[in-house]
């Protein structure tokens, strides 16, 4: 029913007396990114100021590699968290992934690029068993997943020496077509006479791919709505639990993408790689901005909030900082970094609600 | 117009047979029928708790009844979500509202609906066409919005209420469901959402009201279905009752005037 | 403490010229961070740093995708010699090739002693896991013991893995697995007393973690087992339980030297391009302590050097 | 009891001086002065969005007013938290209600101001009493609740607001502050809620009342303040208006009048 | 106000024609305990069917011992949970007061209740910085949380390395006053001539408090409301950043009990004990019923989530399965504990909502 009604002539520019002006520099300063960035430049700032090694270009090559794989997971992961879930074996499917690449390379002498294939599938398998389950029975998915998690942990030791014998996957670099599966996933850019890993490509293109369906496509209106009331969302129509399984196996493909990453790269694969790794996605994506409630965040923010932890752990390392101290300082670092955030927007808070 | 008073209005668009709604123990419907026909508005009154949201809920595909029949043009349905509503064209105002807080206007607005322009892998949401919509829809409500992309959470109450409203508007193709869409509403904002009630109703679609204020039932409403204690009381044609006896029906309406005589005060109802 | 050669100082490139008080190393080790085992490596490490007046920075990550970006890091840093656990030398070819191109000599240690010449370190300081737990499994066979119990603290790692393989092959028969978690000594204990009490037959447990043999005696004393306890690495819990008997023995690998002796190799080979063990892997064990042995060494452990 | 009508009724409790409240680059509210004396029914009209329920959110502590100053009995007043306010004896019905919907019935009736029975470290909640109370003040409402254990969430939208408006009335001591508390009513429930309010104001509360019902502002108001976009368009005394101009100011209240002629329909307010 | 108003009579027993009856079974079924209950009795019936040393008093003694420490962490976990908030840090923290008591009895040579006080003055420091933090900025618990974490794992390793130059404490067991800390926090009990673990005591008693606390008191009802609704508890009063930061501090004390006996059970103390165990308190509260949002949970449930928990993890090695295939097992028993759960409240779900 959109009959013409007598709209009031005033035009979506007309200055209205109920606003007050702000600066277009605390309008920018109010964005969840731009939050994040504020911590990421201060991390920057911090770590460059004290090491000219950070700050060249094999040292940024070297934190934007770390960031880089983070990041792809740490996106994905923020999808999810804004469509309302959680999922904790996102950490070991990266190793499942890593593994049947491996396996079925390896060990049942595939073609690598079948074995990437064939790990996508199991990958999409998993993500989707994840999202029916959740769906299915509104069991949180916290649980769920962690569920999976141990799992796979279990399948992924268990296979592995079922078929190798052993806690390891050898000889990748000689499955046929590995030339090839090394250049799009393992290889090296130079820009200036410095190679940078190519991963970091794959980093940016997913934070896009991810950061335009968030905002500019109906599924990434529906992750917001389905994350921020899941029953108001299903009652004006929106597919709700499709939206929800979708997003599981957008994370298990973010899995696949960084397991054949590393399976590729380092040519041999432990059967305990990724366990662990769900908590720092996670980590990531909340410094980035999103809620553990659901319904708000951004994924140029987890991109950001991998970047401030991979900047943050190889930082520690450039300024020779005592390694028992480790993970005392990247604990406050991390707390700096989103303290400052926290700072920033607080006096920029002025600038909305 | 006025022939849609006592006339049927045509064959029933949606028709209840003995529903019943039970939530655990809790019995909230029981042996409800009644019909929403073309061109006609149906009130449902009744008092605090008689189950006359539950009874939209199940209209709108969000309950499932327990017992009973749910008829779509004549066709038995079986509802087993709201989308299955919205695409039978039946849109509902929640009670609740059902607006995502963090959520802009314009995006709560289109939610589950969004229109797209591209094509193949590029189709995407058309933001320009969304916002530009939901302030023409708002506009017309006599709702002046700041700011489309304002989230729906910092809205006042009324605010909140007439986006729900505008949406279903725009969206309701055959049934429009209404759930007291008034209730928070300022006096013109009432009186814009009872025009539009009775625009839809002249326009073919049918429409269910619930309201507990008489002065906006008896105006728009051609049928009156009663709800006590998730009871049926009875279904009654406008030219069955006057406005004195459904005030009445809806437990004491006239309470206000005795109210205002015992309080020793000029003016009253 | 010893010379100072107080010569010419144009960085560490090459190496072969620096002075030795401008020296820097790093130790690039897959240890998780407060690992026993790991952290005498450590100590050792920093005891030769400070012996030989060098700077030596230690780091440590158990994946080894994050060991070669340390490995990466310590390139960038352009140190004068890297010190490198190879428990995966696949994954860790590109970085250390990266290093050795840069001109910096790498030494390995701990366990990859095949693979360390053909990835052009300059030497290997350790002792193969697997070596290692053929040692244990052997003395394990002597002493009588024909079901044996081996308590993995960490799943999945490779090194843990390697121990269990070797006692298989020392043993002649198949060790049996148990899964436990290091960071939960009393579930651990709760854990290998269950196994205990449901089988009875077990009759030697080979843990490979001090400190998980210590809850480990506790559990067969709970299970009322007469299991025999033994264990890769000493720590002075471990030295008293030889002492009183409670555990039989300890395979010893005297990691302290896989931390000293690769900065000695170093530092030679920076002020001096000596090499040592002359394409051969020097190795560092496995040595056994039992009770025959152990009052020598009991206050060493208590140090953190043994 | 009509001297009140007219006469300024002692010293004000509460008094506001050119209030202002900002969120970030909204401006909600603009230099609005009035006050709550004791005794008296102090009604705020306006329009959706005209800054009402924020007005009373400065009222009872919840925001901090950006500009402008707060006066309690006479003493400059601020309330850094609705604990102050709420320690001064004012008790608010928030439009939103302010429960927990995963709470039961009686446990939000008493949230935040426990009943407790026992000594030293055995001092507990005094349930029995709390479920006696709830129910009792419920009743009263004409609000015969199932089960005082059942989740608030699980309430019809009437029922949630009855318990609101009991637990406000129970515990407002000197002033009570009600935001469009019969929105959700139905008739009777509604005229309970406005004897409730004549009954406070009769023991000597200070009562601001928000609705959006000229029929239910005009019998118990003594003052009428009106906002508009943030700002005050007066303030007056009910001897000054009529309700036919009160509903004028709400925004042309008779829009039902002449809309129920527009419908070419019977009946009409 | 509380004058006389005309009440119906209607006393509060009379039917109602809206409310259907409903058989006591059903009833029971529905409270949040009673769901993991059937959890536990089918993990209990399952492992008890396949193993008779699971079933002896011996394998219940063991069994009992691993859910009590579990358990006692938990039940805190589970209020704070329910008060809307996590604590990456309970892990870690009872890691460092096992180390602070071991380091004050031993290093600094103090008798040993003596060095359990001020771990405990630590542990309560620490809860209320938690605490503090989390309400004053605003910030999610679980970034918060995760910084003191990382600082607190740091801060075991570089101190104890400090002070003993190895990353154990030792030879607690010679401090002066150890012989009555053992009693009070590390001997048995015999019953039926079987010694149980003293914890399990301390697991019952910490369970019954939390329980009391939560279900009959003031504090109790606001820590349900801080977490339904913080905005809407503060509006009527609740003194909310009160309550989440006790709550804080009661994780604390219940990492400074679990430290404390851990510290005298095992008379030497690694660096990195508790790191990582976080995660497992979260999941036994989740699988007794708490909601991740808040607001909603019970602490027996989380409790019999330990129990749970517990059994599964002991009930493995008892069947002797292929302890490659452990986590495999743990995560499928999880699965099947709280699926089955899910399944006998779906039935009986008929008697509420
Ligand atoms: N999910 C539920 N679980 C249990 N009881 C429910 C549930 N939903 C509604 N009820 C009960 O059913 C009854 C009818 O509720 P409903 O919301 O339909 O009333 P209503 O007529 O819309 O009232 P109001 O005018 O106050 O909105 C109420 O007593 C309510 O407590
Ligand atoms: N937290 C906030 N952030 C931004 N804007 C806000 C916030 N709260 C209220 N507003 C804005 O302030 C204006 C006044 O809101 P308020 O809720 O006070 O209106 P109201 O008079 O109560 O309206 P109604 O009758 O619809 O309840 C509204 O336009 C609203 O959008
Ligand atoms: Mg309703
Ligand atoms: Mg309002």
């Amino acid at each position: 029913m959109s009959t013409t009604r007598e709209a009031p002539v005033d035009g979506p520019a007309r200055a209205d007396e109920r606003v007050a002006r702000v600066g277009p520099w605390r309008r920018l300063m109010v964005k969840p990114e731009l939050g994040s960035l504020i911590g990421a430049v201060v991390i920057l700032g911090f770590f460059s100021a004290q090491s000219d090694v950070f700050r060249s270009l094999a040292g940024v090559a070297n934190w934007l590699d770390v960031a880089s794989v983070l990041g792809i997971m740490a996106v994905a992961v923020a999808l999810l968290m804004i469509g309302g879930h959680f999922d904790l074996s996102a950490g070991v499917m990266t190793g499942t992934t890593a593994l049947t690449v491996g396996i079925v390379a390896v060990e049942l002498q595939q073609n690598i690029w079948v074995a990437i294939a064939a790990a996508l599938v199991l990958a999409l398998g998993i993500g989707a068993f994840n999202g029916w389950l959740v769906t299915r029975t509104g069991l949180p998915s916290f649980i769920i997943t962690l569920g999976t998690f141990l799992m796979l942990q279990g399948l992924n030791l268990g296979l592995t020496k079922l078929f190798t014998g052993t806690v390891i996957v050898r000889g990748i670099a000689d499955a046929p077509g590995y030339h090839s599966a090394e250049l799009v996933l393992a290889s090296t850019i130079d820009v200036f006479g410095q190679p940078f890993r190519v991963a970091v490509l794959w980093w940016l293109l997913v934070t896009a791919v991810a950061s335009w369906v968030l905002l500019r496509t109906r599924f990434g209106n529906w992750v917001f709505a389905t994350g921020g009331d899941e029953v108001a969302s299903r009652n004006v129509g929106v597919p709700a639990q499709r939206t929800t399984i979708v997003l599981f196996m957008t994370t298990a493909t973010a899995a696949w993408l960084v397991g054949s990453i590393t399976a590729v790269r380092l040519t041999s694969v432990q059967a305990n790689t990724g366990t662990g790794q769900e908590l720092i996605y996670i980590v990531a994506a909340v410094i980035g901005g999103c809620l553990l409630t659901g319904g708000f965040g951004s994924a140029i923010g987890a991109a950001l909030g991998a970047l401030i932890f991979g900047m943050t752990q190889q930082g520690i390392v450039y300024l020779n900082w005592d390694a028992d101290w480790f993970y005392f300082f990247l604990g406050a670092m991390l707390l700096l970094a989103v303290l400052t955030n926290r700072l920033v927007r607080r006096y920029a808070e002025a600038a909305r609600r | 117009m006025s022939t849609a008073t006592d006339a049927p209005g045509g064959a029933p668009l949606l028709e209840l047979r003995g529903i019943g709604k039970d939530f655990g123990s809790v019995i909230a419907l029981e042996g409800i029928s009644t019909a929403v026909r073309a061109g006609q508005v149906t009130c449902v009154l009744g008092d605090n708790g008689a189950g006359k949201s539950t009874l939209i809920k199940v209209l709108s595909g969000v309950h499932r009844p327990t017992r009973g029949e749910l008829l779509l043009d004549g066709e038995p349905v079986d509802f087993g979500a709201p989308r299955d509503a919205l695409d039978a064209g039946i849109a509902t105002v929640y009670q609740d509202l059902a607006m995502i807080p963090l959520m802009s206007i314009w995006r709560n607005f289109f939610l589950g609906s969004e229109p797209t322009t591209g094509w193949g892998p590029f189709r995407r949401f058309d933001r320009a066409t969304a916002k530009e919509v939901t302030r023409r829809e708002l506009a017309a409500m006599g709702i002046d919005i700041r700011d489309p992309d304002q989230p729906v959470g910092t809205l006042s109450g009324g605010e909140r209420q007439s986006v729900a409203i505008a949406r279903a508007v725009h969206f309701g193709a055959r049934v429009l469901i209404l759930d007291e869409p008034t209730s928070a509403l300022g006096v013109k904002q009432a009186a814009v959402v009872l025009r539009y009630i009775a625009q839809a109703r002249d326009q073919g679609l049918g429409v269910v009201f619930i309201t507990h204020n008489p002065h906006h039932a008896h105006p728009v409403g051609d049928r009156f279905l009663l709800l006590n204690r998730g009871r049926s009381m009875g279904d009654f044609a406008k030219g069955e009752v006057t406005r004195e006896q459904l005030t009445e029906m809806m437990a004491g309406g006239d309470e206000l005037t005795r109210l205002a005589e015992e309080l020793g005060r000029p003016g009253g109802a | 403490s010893t010379e100072n050669s107080g010569g010419g100082d144009e960085g560490g490139d090459g190496g072969g010229t620096a002075a030795s008080g401008d020296l820097d190393f790093a130790v690039v080790t897959h240890g998780a961070a407060g690992d026993a085992f790991w952290d005498v490596v450590q100590n050792g490490a920093e005891a030769a740093g400070e012996d030989l007046g060098v700077g030596v920075d230690y780091q440590s990550d158990g994946d080894p995708q994050r060991q070669s970006q340390l490995i990466e890091a310590a390139v960038n840093q352009d140190v004068d010699g890297i010190v490198v656990s190879m428990a995966n030398p696949d994954a860790l070819e590109d970085s250390i090739s990266a290093a050795t191109e840069a001109g910096i000599p790498v030494v390995t240690i701990n366990s990859g002693a095949e693979r360390s010449a053909e990835f052009g370190a300059i030497g290997h300081v350790g002792q193969d896991e697997t070596i290692a737990g053929i040692g244990a499994g052997q003395r394990l066979a002597q002493d009588g013991a024909t079901n044996v119990l081996c308590v993995v603290h960490e799943a999945g790692n490779i090194g843990l893995e390697q121990r269990c393989d070797g006692a298989s092959q020392g043993l002649g028969s198949d060790v049996q697995l148990l899964q436990v978690d290091i960071n939960d000594l009393q579930a651990a204990q709760s854990t290998i007393t269950s196994q205990l009490q449901s089988n009875p037959s077990i009759d030697a447990v080979l843990t490979l973690n001090s400190a998980v043999a210590s809850v480990a005696a506790s559990a067969a004393a709970d299970a009322g087992s007469d299991a025999a306890i033994a264990t890769f690495d000493l720590n002075a819990d471990v030295i008293s339980a030889i002492q009183d008997g409670t555990i039989s023995f300890a395979v010893d690998q005297q990691q302290y030297e896989q931390g000293y002796l690769p900065i000695v190799m170093l530092k030679l080979y920076a002020e001096n391009l000596n090499t040592v063990g002359g394409g051969q892997a020097v190795l560092t064990g496995p040595g056994i302590v039992d009770a025959e042995n152990v009052d020598e060494i009991a206050d060493l452990a208590s140090a953190g050097t043994r």
